[in-house]
């Protein structure tokens, strides 16, 4: 009842944020006034429509969440596991530290491409490869947190003798709360740039797929309402899904 | 009914597209003994990729990829599809007359500094003007969309694109400079001499020969098709992309061009064109192959 | 049962900590005083196990808890769920143990909107409701009124004579100090040495 | 000196366990057994030293190096002032928190292509695409970080009218240092994978371009030798100035 | 001088402080008592001029510092740092404060390693070094040791007669007010009233 209290108000304002960003953009298109390069709002929103209501969409939208979902949950797993490992022992980032760096370094294309060599052309190469992308960066993030945490409640944990998993769930996932919020995020968004590639190199179906179509037909309207769709279901994640949890785990903070 | 399968990778709305669909339309497929299956990708990078998975049984590119798989030991096979080639264009009101004009200005060009095309030009450029093309340009490589809008918005001089860009460029009011072919005539090589084609593995060859033959039909069959029948072409225009009347027509006239000639590849002639490639794009382009590997063309 | 034997316990190469022996027994009650600095908080630490980097021998027998000079709560963990979670005391056992320390109510606040005395008092609650066996006190009754401090006297005193527990206590305090403890001591000197006082007379 | 008395113990460390990673490799590719596919590091290294020496590499690793640093720094600039202004006000961020969600989620390639057709196909469109994909995540990891923040100190320095420079320098930075550390580490990640892109689709020269140019011939050997190059660039920059600089952030930790 | 006309203060709908009258002029030193848990420190955040959501009017002049009940350290600039930074006094002066509260030596210390009284003499060392026309102290002497107290308490009381401030003192401890304010009140009641309790014959 009070989350939701507190929830609402907030909906005009996205609302009227999103229509000032739309408006936003019908300005400056208009300003370029190249509806070939630039394409209005005016012109990629029924371009998304027709590609909606014909259900062209459809499939390919529900084909790359599928793997961004599934991405997303192994590498947030993976990740906070390592993150935390690292983080909790100087002894072990000294020795695997360097290997997250490699793992960090290492160019999306070539994950890709050898995921597809190696376990083949198919789903779960597809949904690897964007997982190995992910994981490195989720676990720097979560190794950043582990070193700034506050070392005395863990003290108090280790008197008191909680066990492990009390300990994890009361303090430390709390703690690292906004370092996962923020690899939960950032994650997201870099998900979504790496599968574009996966399935721009080996999948015939998907957002990012369509979106190098588009591109190479230099269907600019296209490209964009693609985005577009994709843009709307995050946001959608975002506030169904990020924006309450966040609110959840920092409902303590309020004053 | 359960004829065998053959999955083509194709880049979706590509011009290999354009055969495929037809094939599929009028059957002339389950004609030739098999079913075609054709796999959409977004680019060239994937379906080499889809190819060595396995994920494929034949991909479209250009025959020098073959010859370097198969300097390495990787057996492929190569089926002609098309000998099209573009140009080097230039805006209509351009001043330059000849490859030399271009001195110290910006070439786009879309397939990068191996391109064939421009390979091909360097030498010519080098021939007839004693002109060093890449010292003396200043080269801007990219995607072929931005590059045909560079080229369209003044930003560069000159651009070398796909046929099907160029095409549209000219349909624009660009004009050609020098074409490919007419470069590739004056070095010495055939400009009869298919460059792209489908690629099948040597294994599938070998063991289903009738698929290959089968696609070879179906592939020439459908060529007839578009080159004698105006509608087989005009119901392929939704996919075609073009925005114009005039877009559609460059389109076509441009695929025509391109359809090589029947009967088997000159493969003295095609030797000729890897060495002169070797020389200039050097191991980076042909991999191990500095003459042509015997069996790259499929003959049959 | 709290048995130290300490050679030195140094910070970074200085030495805060001098040879000490200490034994506490079950039912007794150590007073520890001494200057603010003078190194109560790390002895205390030490007997809690929570710091083993020290030369020297530690044995501690039965269940430890301890009120921290600082209250250590969860801050994302509402007062009840801070006494509940770490001592696997059951809610109504926690509940009148806060009831006791004077916080009936705020046990659905969370530690941010709370006073620090109030603070204070929950990490009381917290070491009392697990009903322990050794029980080491940082300052317990710091920054709180006279009259709630002796109401706290007397609770402490009457769970310790319940639970027969080890004890040590460390306060700037001699009142609080007088009120509870069976033996006092002072951590005295730099590095600091442990200076019996003397026996209190009742036990 | 007292820093690099603390720094150098983990060198041999660190050497091993990168040897160790490098068997590990060969290990694998020996057991995988397709030179062509799985090059081991017998094969990548002596490529690599080839192009070094021949000094093919250089001017390459050096134009993706410039724009990797120039497009880190404006990144980080932009970035961080973002989300130290999203999460310092709950107002900013009910109003432009949409805009940044937005953003985060508009894939790399829609922005690079757009900045290549707005800016031109030159040095600024690359840099600028390569910033405007890397300063949501940074925004959104600062947000994170500002949100999550200890106000008593705040309210400390504003008490004693500290000027806002100050606050900044030793309130706000010294407490956002592990999610400026976070984002710093994985945005590095991050540039290098969109410039991979960025050079791909428009510029004539960088590591990435040669990427491509060795996937392209399907030369995976060559792809790992240039991915190792930037790799062992990126480890260089990793202990030689954000190793450092963590210790140096952190150096209050130590108990 | 600081005048504050309360009509209420409340947390989330929860009124702490009821209406209130409060002057203090400048040379004047309130000592303000009361239960933990009444509002004292709720009532000098007001007065810091830290909370701005409450119903009434705050007129404060004068450079303001605050001792708080938490010491509210940056943990990562030194001990020294803690005092020079926030205040713009000098290196020199900041030394010659530290000094007087007793923390010669740890000027180099970071917080984290310092106990939890030297740190609370940190804030002390911080408030006094501003010379500040406006004085807030928030127990300032908890757990520190009656000897320590007396000196700090002389330290004040020199501070003030020179300064000539207006100082508001919350603690718990009846001593340490008696040693130095000039008048007494108590925060007592739910939602909280000031009671006045006396004016300090001396004055
Ligand atoms: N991590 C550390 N590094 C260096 N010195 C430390 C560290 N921790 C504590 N000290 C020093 O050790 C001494 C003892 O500290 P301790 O916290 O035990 O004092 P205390 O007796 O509890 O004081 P208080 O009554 O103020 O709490 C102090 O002088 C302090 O400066
Ligand atoms: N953010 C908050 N939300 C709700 N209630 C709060 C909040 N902050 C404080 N309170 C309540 O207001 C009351 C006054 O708190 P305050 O900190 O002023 O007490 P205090 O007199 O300073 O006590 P102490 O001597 O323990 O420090 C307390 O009962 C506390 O529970
Ligand atoms: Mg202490
Ligand atoms: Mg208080």
């Amino acid at each position: 009842m009070r989350n939701r209290a507190r929830l609402w108000p907030n909906l005009p304002v996205v609302v009227a944020s999103l229509m000032a960003l739309v408006l936003l953009w019908a300005c400056l298109a208009w300003w370029l006034a190249d509806p070939q390069l630039a394409p209005g709002p005016q012109i990629v929103f029924p371009t998304l429509w027709t590609a909606l209501v014909s259900g062209d969409l459809w499939p390919d939208l529900s084909a790359t969440l599928t793997r961004v979902t599934a991405a997303f949950g192994l590498a947030m797993g993976f990740g906070v596991a390592i993150g935390i490992a690292l983080g909790g022992s100087r002894r072990a980032d000294r020795w695997f530290g360097p290997w997250l760096t490699v793992a960090l370094n290492i160019p999306a294309l070539v994950t890709i491409v050898l995921c597809y060599l190696w376990i083949g052309l198919n789903e779960w190469a597809a949904i690897a490869a964007v997982s190995l992308n992910k994981i490195p960066m989720v676990a720097v993030m979560l190794r950043e947190g582990m070193v700034a945490r506050d070392t005395d409640l863990s003290d108090m944990a280790r008197l008191h003798c909680m066990g492990w998993f009390a300990r994890l769930r009361h303090i430390l996932i709390p703690q690292l709360a906004p370092h996962i919020m923020a690899s939960a995020r950032a994650g997201l968004a870099l998900i979504w740039k790496i599968v574009l590639v996966v399935e721009f190199l080996g999948r015939s179906n998907g957002i990012g797929f369509r979106i190098h179509l588009d591109f190479q037909m230099f269907d600019i309207a296209g490209v964009l309402a693609n985005a577009l769709a994709f843009v709307a279901v995050m946001l959608a994640v975002e506030w169904g899904l990020l924006a309450p949890l966040a609110q959840r785990a920092s409902r303590w903070r309020q004053r | 009914a359960d004829l065998p399968v053959l999955k083509v990778a194709a880049l979706e709305g590509g011009t290999v597209n354009w055969e495929l669909d037809t094939i599929k339309h009028y059957g002339l497929d389950r004609e030739n003994g098999f079913t075609l299956e054709v796999v959409p990708v977004a680019g060239k990078s994937g379906s080499d990729i889809m190819l060595q998975g396995g994920a494929v049984d034949a991909i479209v590119t250009d025959w020098f990829w073959v010859a370097r798989m198969r300097a390495t030991g990787e057996d492929y096979r190569f089926i002609p599809y098309s000998k099209a080639v573009g140009g080097l264009l230039v805006a209509q009101d351009s001043p330059a007359k000849t490859l030399a004009d271009l001195d110290g200005k910006k070439i786009g060009i879309a397939g990068g500094p191996v391109d064939k095309s421009w390979l091909i030009l360097r030498a010519y450029a080098e021939q007839a003007d004693g002109f060093d093309l890449a010292g003396k340009t200043e080269q801007v490589f990219g995607a072929p969309p931005l590059i045909m809008k560079a080229a369209l918005s003044g930003e560069v001089d000159g651009a070398i694109n796909f046929w099907h860009f160029g095409a549209k460029m000219e349909a624009a009011g660009m004009r050609e400079l020098v074409s490919v072919g007419d470069a590739a005539s004056a070095l010495g090589l055939s400009p009869e001499t298919p460059l792209l084609g489908y690629v099948l593995s040597g294994d599938l060859v070998e063991s289903k020969p009738e698929l290959a033959s089968g696609l070879v039909a179906a592939s020439r069959a459908a060529k007839g098709k578009l080159a004698t029948e105006d509608e087989a072409f005009a119901r392929l225009r939704p996919i075609m992309n073009a925005k114009s009347n005039a877009q559609f027509a460059a389109l076509k006239a441009g695929w025509l061009a391109g359809v090589p000639a029947p009967g088997p590849v000159d493969e003295a002639a095609a030797d000729k064109m890897l060495r002169l490639m070797a020389k200039l794009g050097g191991e980076k382009l042909v991999g191990g192959a500095t003459s042509l590997p015997e069996g790259t063309f499929l003959t049959n | 049962m709290i048995r130290l034997e300490l050679t030195e316990k140094s910070f970074s190469g200085i030495p805060v900590l001098g040879p000490m022996k200490l034994d506490v027994a079950r039912g007794e009650v150590l007073g520890l005083s001494g200057a603010s600095g003078a190194g109560k908080t790390t002895l205390l630490r030490l007997l809690a196990g929570l710091d083993h980097r020290f030369e020297g021998s530690l044995k501690v027998e039965g269940r430890r808890a301890m009120v921290f000079q600082n209250p250590t709560l969860m801050p994302w963990r509402r007062v009840i769920d801070n006494v509940t979670l770490p001592t696997s005391a059951t809610e109504t056992q926690a509940r009148a143990m806060l009831d006791r320390v004077g916080l009936a109510g705020l046990e659905d606040h969370w530690p941010g909107q709370i006073s620090v005395g109030q603070a204070r008092r929950v990490g009381l609650a917290r070491a009392f409701v697990m009903r322990p066996d050794v029980l080491l006190m940082d300052e317990p009754f710091a920054s709180l009124d006279d009259a709630r401090v002796e109401g706290l006297l007397e609770l402490t005193a009457g769970l310790i004579a319940e639970t027969h527990a080890a004890v040590v206590i460390a306060s700037h305090a001699a009142g609080e100090l007088d009120a509870l403890a069976t033996r006092f001591a002072r951590v005295e000197g730099r590095p600091a040495r442990l200076v019996q006082e003397r026996v209190r007379a009742g036990s």
